[in-house]
């Protein structure tokens, strides 16, 4: 049964230093709140663990939160280039940042390994592509049967999981819609989960489209409306496209986007919003 | 009549054309999706439309600033996981039309959008792989749509993200990719494809007003042409009505 | 585009002797009607694939159109045996029924690889029943991570799946809902595809818990209401508890199963329901 | 006070005491569901109950016939897929206790539901395994719920569909099942554990007036018993009371 509790606690609970952790949602639903949050505990040495950076990321690492990231697509959607990654790989600024880099299949695919309790998966990709004389973790696998070769990726296991999801009951369980990108496999992956929700109910309504991930299999529920801003919540927001194109700006130079962490992560809760 | 217009205007209606209605094509952010939605809203108004994010059939109003916008998920015929998009729909070869972009284009028509420089020490860390490893792979056919240059246009990428046809002919058959590989690639310039024996990217057809010698300028190999190259039919008023609808919101 | 058309036709169409079929719903959907009409049209030699043959391949088995069985558990689910089964594996009758065993996880896996292009599927499953001495396709897999012993079982394509929905739209993309089961990766393990349907409708209205199939991913779609009994739709119709109890005495001996078959299935349209 | 019972009521209501409140159970079809459902309607109302069917937290009013009734989705916190049920929630080894039936049990708990006489040419031919190999390797534990015969308690099964112990002590660990095994099996007569250094089944409770000698006798193995053996508490009132409720629909 999921303990509901204060994003705080819940990140104080769960999150170490030098632990591997995945924030997981794909453009939608994706978890600020909780990643400004580890930001502010002043978290050091993450493993980063996300298919797509996203700004959360590119913010986690500007900040110094990562010594390692495993990725698979690290840009602004539709923008342009994550700054704050590019200056740590480039510039190692403000710490060197090691990366493992894959194909969004593969990550898929270990993830869902790490779901489904197995050490592997197996999936046609990479084949030819330069990724993996530069990722140890890709290797060839010969079927039993055919003797055809294929790629095999090792599953990802995190410490920790965080998703952001629309809905919970007082039990912990957790309804989510529209896109529900990789958050299912992230989550029942990791050894320990935060689910964020904008909103807690008494009772799940069911709805169209929406996947239930029940209480018992999470660890901490913490309500937090508005927690996967400048991402959205399908029923609740709206992507903030302006803050995404913004972004570019901010964080092209180290000062303005510490001056804009300064003022609107780290400073108190009142500007949290 | 035809009206004026933009190269880039050019580019997105020849690939736009390229799309044939009822066909599933699975549609990378950017140029890419444009062009993808300009043939929905004109010639193609059955085209399936897939995206990484999970959504089968979406009918955005306009391109989607991301792949994951709520709108495809509104409209789209059916949402499914992450993995499932991947493991269900793409790698089994169900995809009509593959549908890239890339930093980086070479001869073979692989494809960078990785790094430009060393990978442990790049000049410029681009996004990297997302879906396209796996859709160059497995996708029927792949349409690359990016602009021509010297810079893009490489003999040989810094890096290969995405594989076209490797180091040559039988490359694709021997890494076991069960896709077609690049059957086009659209430029601001010009249409090029794979030279049936040889497997590199010839000029099939200029657009108007472009020269083969501007083509070769922007090009970092020497590169040839189709035995009967012609020249691209313009944007219709039409075409360009549409476009301008779909991308107006937004430069 | 999956072409709407009549039962008949769809099966003349895709189901020919000696292919390899698979008719799936677990408990729920299952697709009774499609089924009969196999067994109506004469097919021989058929490949029979299915988790639970339940009462259907007991039907189709003792008219005689089995070569091959796959399965994974061969009851008259919360009531007992297959008696044609059982006849056809201890005594040959009405043909010798060869079978290929397995357990639900091994066969629910070898869809997920049919539906994903790949050869093999890996699982934790089977190690140290008897299993793989007996069902050559079982073959033992290391990770090439780990060097940990695992279990392949080589993919599922059949020639031809058929399954029960709820609904579908005039472009054959069809919805279905409640207990899912392994239908969406048996169609899309399959070369062809028919799927039967409670009713066809102008739109698919959302539902919460319902997933849909894409029309242009099935080949034929059918209009079959009551199609699934005595299985059910959830929406439409509920279980038939009372047949399932009283095909054990129906299917008990060969006259009292042969009897019925006639008059229920191959007698005139008028008797098929 | 006590009722009168039958064997088998006292058979259930000894399997449905050993389901602690919110833990989760993978239930079998037939005895082991009335048991996980008689433990939901008494002491353990938070009980998860999962079916093979996909069905997770089903709260059904009756139990069902068949492990996919539509009660059991109605019910449900979650509905997933066939596949998902088995890679997602029972193989990682998420599920605490699996509830297993069985036509042969043996000295060490290994279970046949396969079939009687060769594999070949059976004397009789059984469903087979369904999801009982992968339940008995992957749930925390396992308890198993069988009507005592010489029949069903034979020394060695005829097939081994679900592995207990193997062959003796070490065996799951070789094997790399990562569940913990059978941890109790429930007949009609008595209680049994595997002893915790040869992993031999031994009793270490009789039912009510039911003699040593008599589970002896049908048992197919030199039958043992724990250094402390007791006697079953016998059903109360309000467990038959609630066993009636939920039977009372059918035999």
């Amino acid at each position: 049964m999921a303990t509901v509790t204060s994003l705080a606690d819940a990140v104080a609970d769960l999150v170490h230093d030098g632990d591997s952790v995945a924030l997981e949602g794909f453009t939608h639903l994706i978890p600020y709140a909780a990643g400004h949050e580890i930001i502010r505990q002043g978290r050091r040495d993450l493993t980063l663990i996300r298919m797509t950076p996203d700004l959360i990321y590119d913010q986690m690492i500007g900040m110094g939160c990562a010594r390692r990231l495993v990725f698979s697509w690290g840009g602004n959607p539709g923008v342009g280039s994550l700054h704050r990654f590019r200056d740590a790989v480039q510039n190692r600024w403000p710490a060197p940042l090691e990366i493992e880099e894959h194909s969004h299949a593969g990550i898929a695919n270990a993830y869902v390994a790490g779901a489904s309790g197995l050490p592997f998966a197996v999936l046609r990709g990479y084949r030819g592509t330069d990724l993996p004389g530069h990722t140890a973790t890709v290797r060839p696998i010969t079927c039993p049967f055919t003797g055809e070769e294929l790629t095999a990726v090792p599953a990802i296991n995190p410490d920790v999981a965080v998703v952001h999801a629309q809905r919970a009951d007082r039990r912990g369980n957790v309804q989510l819609w529209g896109i529900t990108g990789v958050q299912k496999e992230a989550l029942l992956a990791a050894r320990r989960s935060l689910v964020t929700v904008e909103e807690m109910v008494e009772e799940l309504e069911p709805r169209p489209g929406a996947i239930v991930l029940p209480g018992w299999a999470i660890t901490h529920v913490s309500e937090v409306p508005g927690g996967s801003h400048p991402s959205y919540s399908a029923g609740y927001s709206t992507r903030d496209n302006g803050f995404y194109l913004a972004w570019d700006e901010i964080s092209r130079s180290r000062e303005t986007f510490t001056a804009w962490m300064e003022e609107h992560v780290l400073a108190g809760a009142e500007a949290r919003r | 009549m035809t009206a004026a217009y933009t190269s880039d205007e050019m580019m997105t209606v020849a690939a736009a054309r390229r799309l044939r209605d009822g066909r599933s094509c699975f549609v990378g952010i950017g140029l890419p999706s444009t062009a993808a939605n300009l043939a929905r809203g004109t010639h193609a108004p059955d085209l399936v439309l897939i995206y990484e994010s999970g959504t089968i059939g979406a009918r955005p109003d306009l391109p989607p600033l991301s792949i994951g916008d709520g709108v495809l998920a509104d409209t789209a015929d059916a949402v499914v996981s992450v993995p499932e998009i991947f493991n269900y729909w793409l790698q089994p070869g169900r995809i009509d039309v593959g549908f890239l972009g890339a930093a980086q284009i070479d001869r073979f028509a692989n494809i960078n959008t990785t790094v430009i420089g060393p990978y442990a020490n790049p000049r410029v860390r681009l996004p990297g792989a997302g879906g396209a490893p796996e859709i160059a792979a497995s996708c029927r056919e792949v349409t690359v749509i990016v602009r021509q240059s010297r810079r893009a246009f490489v003999d040989r990428v810094d890096f290969v993200t995405s594989v076209g046809f490797g180091s040559g002919p039988g490359d694709r058959e021997r890494l076991g990719l069960r896709g077609g590989g690049p059957r086009t690639v659209i430029t601001d310039l010009a249409i090029l494809e794979p030279d049936p024996t040889s497997c590199e990217l010839v000029v099939t057809h200029l657009h108007p007003g472009v020269t083969l010698d501007q083509a070769r300028a922007a090009t970092g190999w020497d590169l040839a042409t189709a035995p009967d190259l012609r020249e691209t039919t313009p944007p219709t008023p039409a075409e360009l009505d549409a476009l301008r609808r779909l991308t107006g919101s937004r430069p």
